[in-house]
């Protein structure tokens, strides 16, 4: 387990502030997410992941891109786990990494699907709700 | 000549609304061997009782029917007041015209009619009913209690407390069973020994309480309030009046490799010795196998060295019986062996150890002293693997089929002890659930995986192997990461299944107490009776009747103590006579009602039988002990002759019924 | 060859229950006044397996249209193990009646709880039903214990 | 065989091992045999006979026997130990008390059959390649050996014996018989036509008790029939049902006892097929809760004495066959 990368996995914990111990695996958050489908890695493996330190696979996944950061899944988790702010901060690392893979505006048009709520729009309403 | 009284209550309007009850008796009162047929207001009430005595006196009866509510209801009311009169009990009937007539029916025609044949059904069985009497059978005022771990412990003193006598017979040399091999216990982790010590000092010390260790049942007779035990006390080659305990004995003994059964046979003992240090009764005793004195003549040594002279190489087997009003089962457990597991190399590797076995390597009067190191390089384990549910929830025959229930509480302690003191350690668990109902229990095993950083893994391990460099290799699956895991782990701990000790089955044998497929003792009734057994007079303590952890073990002794305090508080015990009785002369002793006694009621007899041609025959039939036969009837139909039959439930007034109604 | 007097017919209908469940649920379908066919009759017994086959017979060959067995549910009986020597005795006997052609719809055995008041009264309601759809029995009765 | 029986009876007569001897004997015709008990040498040359006629099981009369003094021979036929075990298990006979010789089984032949060929004055049979040719005092009559099987050995269960001090022939093994075949036919009829076989086949019985007197499993101190506290008190012919009950009630009496020796439809004189019923509840038995055959062993638990807590309901039946 600590083959992999003890390092990123601290950042993760750092800048998420989530205790991924508390995780007791009901599956919750992924019962509850409504871009369940997009995933490849849903939310529960997310915080799993990360409990394994496999922060890399996480980073290189689009799903940190698919994740609405609705906090569906922090209303519902019973252990107040918070695997919303674990991808949060998966995609703070992914897009905090040097070269290559910085968001430019010109690639968002592209990016954006019909079919789903305009992500960065519906992470502002939550995040800065309060 | 039957006179029969039949009396048709109104309840009020709760009847009379919807049954014609002036009509009922009318219609009844024409029946055969009917003398006096009345209706009443309220036929319960003081004065409809009243009603029912004077006519039982005036009339002579020699039954009477009451159509009135459920006999569940007043059949006791009636029956006392006509034992009052003079009459017999079991002479009346219930009419059930209110639960199961006029509160279901609407229609006062048809309320009517069933009313009327409810009543004639009543009549017809009255008619063949019989004057029973109760019998008294005396309770002997002294409990046997067969284990002294401690749940024979805790009963033991329970009912030592409230002033009778118990007798516990342990088949080991001490008392103290498993808990006594615990190091520490969940969810407080205080340690085992030192709130299990006190309790076995203070059953020693009990003057109600006497305690034959390295004893076993070896025959029971007898029922509930008056069982014969016989009892075998094995040689143990010292005098239990003499011996001191103070262990010079064990200490000059030169055969020293003795596998040491306390410590799970981690290290040795001597031939003759002491268990522990705290054992209860603290006296010695010489190990046959591997006594040299014993198995070839040539030693001596123990003898030499007793001061008190307590060593008696010629000691024999004694048998002693004594008499018991009631019997606490509480025989408890062991665990399964992990030798037909072979995926997980327990016989190839020392390092592979079963949980009961790391108990005594973490415990301070274990073989290492308390420090936890590897058995085959005695050193320290950097990483450690468990494994849960080796065994249980297992349907090959290699295990069990039930969840063992203690083991995923008993590894989350084990996981926390070994962080909490080795913090360098990494601690895996592989598990198919992890199970912590009770109090403080889930957030226990929380604690572990928060904040104590064990690794739980849901997954189980397939394959374990012993490496040259002595690492050994587990291999298992994480189903919540989809992926197969190779650790290289020191210590490798299996969570074994727990069966109940193997003289459970001939006990219950002995008892003719119930006991399921996997050998646990079968309760009274799952809900309403789960320390009992079915056979009166015989209660459930422990292990012996299903898995369970120490508080409940303790909760339950105690609540067998309970139940065997209230057998023994009562002077006699007053038998249902609605029991089966055979008849001698049609039995044909076929033992085919004794297979469906639930409560081992039926014994046979050879019986001496005068012919209708004068010769005597000898003859095989049954017999009902009334003591302990609870009248369920299973055997009146097993019988194929019609020799069993029910009192108070007869075939014949059960075919009296079905023809009332059907006419 | 019955639907003529289908109409008319009021099935007999003899139910045995065993005294520590399925009589106390019946008490209790009383107590919640939930209703059910008068024609139902309630024989009280300890246990259900005291209902020995030959009362069965006994009832059918007496004019009996249907019998109704009722019992505590496997596994909770007053006697422990009582209801299932019940059931083993009871399928055999039902296989053998359907085996010599009786309807199968005249033979019943229910589990009833003490708590299944409704349950019970439900089961009476059905049963009658479906004996009084299959009409007289005529094929298990008794000639000569034919009401005159 | 009949000369090494009564040789090896001789035997044991002399040296006192048994004092009694039963077989069978000759009665009237010579296919008319019959179970009897011999004291000495002498009888046992004049009168023993074992052929293909000796059907009878001996297994009951032994439960009488057996409580007299001294140990009586006993020859049973592979069917027969059956029923000698199943009496054993149930404490009927005293094993101590009987020497059993095992003699190889049938088939044995049923003499009702060749009379209905129109076969009469029989004198003796033999079997000559699987042609039966009888002497009769009018002259040889020839037909199939296989038609004349008795019905019990047409579908015999095994030629195993399952207890006895010594046999004379081979031991052999347990077959597999068609012996359900007939009940399947039936389950697969409809309701109403199962109905009308029983009506015709039942409506024939005489209530002779042949069946209840001959049956291995009826060893009953007092029969229910006969005792008038049973409630079903019933001796003689009544009426159409009186039957039905009575063949019910005897064969849920011997269910899980039974053994299956076919001896109660040999006996009727009305040829009612009354093995089908026991057939019935020993298939049902088998099919619900596992194989068992009675008398096999003296350990296994009757079916009917035992349950499991995952039997199924009586609801079964509606999902079986025909309605």
């Amino acid at each position: 387990m600590n083959s992999k990368n003890e390092n990123l996995k601290e950042q993760v914990l750092r800048a998420s502030g989530v205790n991924v111990l508390k995780c007791m695996r009901c599956g919750k958050c992924s019962g509850t997410c409504p871009a369940y489908g997009e995933m490849e890695y849903h939310p529960h493996q997310f915080v799993y992941m990360i409990e394994k330190g496999d922060i890399e696979k996480l980073m290189n996944s689009p799903s940190i891109y698919r994740c609405l950061t609705c906090f569906a899944c922090v209303d519902r988790c019973p252990r107040g786990v918070e695997p919303a702010k674990a991808v949060e901060a998966v995609r703070l690392m992914a897009v905090r990494k040097q070269d290559g893979n910085r968001l430019k505006p010109e690639q968002i048009p592209d990016m954006l699907d019909e079919d789903m709520p305009q992500q960065a729009i519906v992470t502002a309403l939550r995040k800065y709700r309060k | 000549m039957n006179r029969i009284g039949v009396f048709v209550c109104h309840c009020g309007t709760n009847i009379a609304s919807t049954v014609d009850v002036k009509a009922v008796a009318e219609a009844l009162s024409h029946e055969r061997g009917v003398v006096i047929s009345q209706d009443y207001q309220y036929m319960c009430s003081e004065s409809g009782q009243n009603l029912v005595k004077n006519a039982i006196k005036e009339h002579n009866l020699t039954g009477v029917v009451i159509c009135s509510c459920s006999p569940r209801m007043h059949e006791n009311t009636f029956r006392k007041a006509c034992s009052e009169a003079g009459l017999n009990p079991y002479l009346v009937e219930i009419a059930n015209i209110r639960e199961q007539c006029s509160w279901i029916h609407k229609d006062i025609t048809t309320a009517t009619e069933k009313a009327v044949i409810l009543g004639r059904t009543a009549i017809a069985k009255v008619t063949l009913n019989t004057p029973l009497t109760s019998m008294e059978s005396p309770v002997v005022k002294r409990a046997l209690v067969i284990g002294g771990g401690i749940a024979g412990i805790q009963s033991a003193l329970d009912i030592a407390e409230a002033g009778f006598e118990v007798d516990i017979v342990e088949k080991e040399p001490t008392i103290g069973g498993k808990m006594a091999q615990i190091d520490k216990t969940f969810p407080t982790l205080d340690c085992a020994a030192c709130i299990l010590t006190p309790k076995m000092v203070e059953a020693s010390q009990n003057e109600n309480i006497n305690i034959y260790s390295f004893s076993e049942v070896s025959d029971v007779k007898g029922f509930v309030g008056n069982f014969t035990v016989k009892i075998k006390r094995k040689a143990r080659y010292v005098d239990e009046t003499k011996c001191t305990g103070c262990g010079l004995c064990t200490e000059k003994c030169p055969m020293k490799k003795v596998p040491n059964e306390f410590n799970a046979g981690l290290d040795n003992r001597t031939a003759i010795y002491i268990p522990f240090a705290q054992a209860v009764p603290k006296i010695a005793t010489i190990d046959p196998n591997y006594c040299m004195m014993l198995k070839n003549g040539k030693c001596g040594v123990c003898s030499k060295v007793c001061t008190a002279g307590a060593v008696d190489y010629k000691q024999k087997d004694e048998f002693i019986e004594k008499k018991y009003g009631a019997i606490v089962v509480a025989t408890g457990y062991n665990p399964i062996s992990p030798e037909k597991f072979d995926e997980y190399a327990y016989s190839q590797c020392p390092d592979v150890v079963t949980s009961l076995e790391l108990e005594r390597l973490m415990n301070a009067a274990g073989p290492n002293g308390g420090t936890l190191l590897r058995p085959s390089d005695k050193k320290h384990p950097e990483k450690i693997v468990f494994i849960q549910c080796v065994g249980s929830r297992c349907d090959d025959d290699r295990g069990k089929p039930y969840c063992s229930k203690i083991c995923c509480m008993y590894t989350a302690k084990h996981a926390m002890l070994i962080r909490e003191k080795y913090p360098d350690t990494e601690v895996y668990v592989f598990y198919i659930d992890v199970r912590t109902p009770g109090k403080n229990f889930d957030e226990f095993y929380r604690r572990a995986v928060e904040q104590y950083n064990v690794h739980y893994i849901k997954g189980m391990v397939g394959k374990v192997t012993p490496k040259a460099n002595g690492k050994i290799e587990v291999q298992g699956s994480d189903m919540l990461a989809d992926e197969q895991l190779r650790i290289d782990a020191d210590l490798v701990v299996l969570a074994m299944a727990i069966e109940p000790d193997k003289s459970a089955r001939p006990l219950a044998t002995m008892l003719t107490t119930q006991m399921d497929t996997n050998d646990f003792f079968t309760e009274a009734h799952p809900k309403l009776r789960p320390v009992e057994s079915a056979t009166a007079g015989i209660f459930l303590s422990g292990v012996c009747q299903g898995p369970k952890d120490i508080p409940e073990t303790v909760a339950q002794a105690s609540a067998a103590a309970a139940k065997a305090i209230g057998l023994l508080c009562k002077n006699s015990i007053t038998c249902n006579p609605c029991v089966a009785h055979s008849d001698e002369l049609m039995c044909n002793g076929c033992s085919a009602c004794e297979k469906v006694c639930p409560y081992g009621a039926i014994t046979y007899e050879n019986k001496e039988f005068r012919m209708p041609d004068r010769t005597v025959a000898v003859r095989r039939v049954a017999s009902v002990n009334p003591a302990v036969c609870q009248g369920c009837g299973a055997c009146t139909v097993a019988c194929p002759s019609g020799a069993m039959d029910l009192n108070g439930f007869s075939n014949s007034q059960i075919m009296a019924e079905v023809d009332a109604i059907c006419k | 060859m019955q639907v003529n007097d289908s109409k008319n017919f009021e099935p007999v209908i003899a139910a045995f229950c065993c005294n520590w469940c399925s009589y106390a649920g019946a008490d209790l379908s009383g107590t919640n006044r939930l209703s059910y066919p008068t024609n139902v009759k309630i024989i009280r017994v300890p246990c259900s397996c005291r209902v020995n086959p030959m009362f069965i017979l006994r009832a059918f060959q007496r004019g009996a249209d249907g019998v109704i067995i009722c019992g505590c549910h496997p596994g909770d009986c007053h006697y422990t193990s009582g209801n299932y020597f019940t059931r083993r005795r009871i399928t055999l006997l039902y296989s053998m009646l359907d085996f010599l052609g009786i309807e199968r719809n005249r033979t019943r055995l229910e589990w009833v709880s003490a708590a299944e008041g409704a349950k019970f009264a439900s089961v009476m309601e059905q049963f009658t039903e479906d004996v009084r759809k299959l009409g007289p029995n005529r094929r298990l009765e008794d000639l000569r214990c034919r009401k005159k | 065989m009949q000369e090494k029986m009564k040789q090896r009876a001789k035997e044991l007569l002399a040296d006192g091992t048994v004092n009694r001897v039963m077989g069978w004997k000759k009665g009237e015709f010579g296919y008319d045999t019959t179970p009897a008990v011999f004291r000495s040498a002498e009888e046992i040359d004049k009168y023993f006979v074992c052929d293909d006629f000796t059907n009878s099981n001996l297994s009951k009369l032994l439960v009488k026997e057996s409580k007299k003094d001294g140990v009586i021979l006993a020859f049973l036929k592979p069917c027969d130990t059956y029923s000698f075990n199943q009496l054993l298990k149930e404490h009927r006979i005293d094993r101590e008390k009987v020497y059993i010789i095992g003699i190889p089984g049938g088939p044995k032949l049923d003499a009702e059959i060749i009379k209905s060929k129109g076969i009469t004055g029989i004198t003796g049979v033999k079997n000559v390649n699987y042609t039966l040719v009888i002497d009769t005092i009018y002259g040889e009559e020839k037909m199939p050996f296989y038609e004349a099987v008795s019905v019990k050995c047409k579908s015999c269960k095994s030629k195993k014996h399952v207890i006895y001090d010594e046999l004379i022939g081979d031991d052999g093994d347990i077959l597999e018989s068609d012996r359900f075949d007939e009940v399947e036919k039936l389950e697969n009829m409809t309701s109403r036509e199962r109905f009308d076989f029983w009506q015709r086949e039942l409506s024939k019985c005489i209530r002779c008790n042949a069946c209840k007197n001959v049956c291995p499993a009826c060893t009953c101190e007092k029969c229910v029939f006969d005792n008038p506290k049973s409630g079903i008190e019933n001796k003689a012919v009544s009426d159409s049902f009186e039957e039905k009950l009575f063949h019910i009630i005897r064969a849920f009496h011997v269910a899980g006892r039974c053994t299956d020796c076919g001896e109660c439809s040999r006996v009727c004189p009305q040829n009612i097929p009354l093995h089908l019923l026991n057939r019935k509840f020993i298939k049902d038995i088998n099919s619900l809760y596992g194989e068992y055959q009675a008398g096999a062993d003296l350990d296994t638990k009757n079916p009917l004495t035992d349950y499991s807590t995952d039997d199924c309901e009586p609801s079964i039946v509606h999902e079986r066959g025909v309605e």
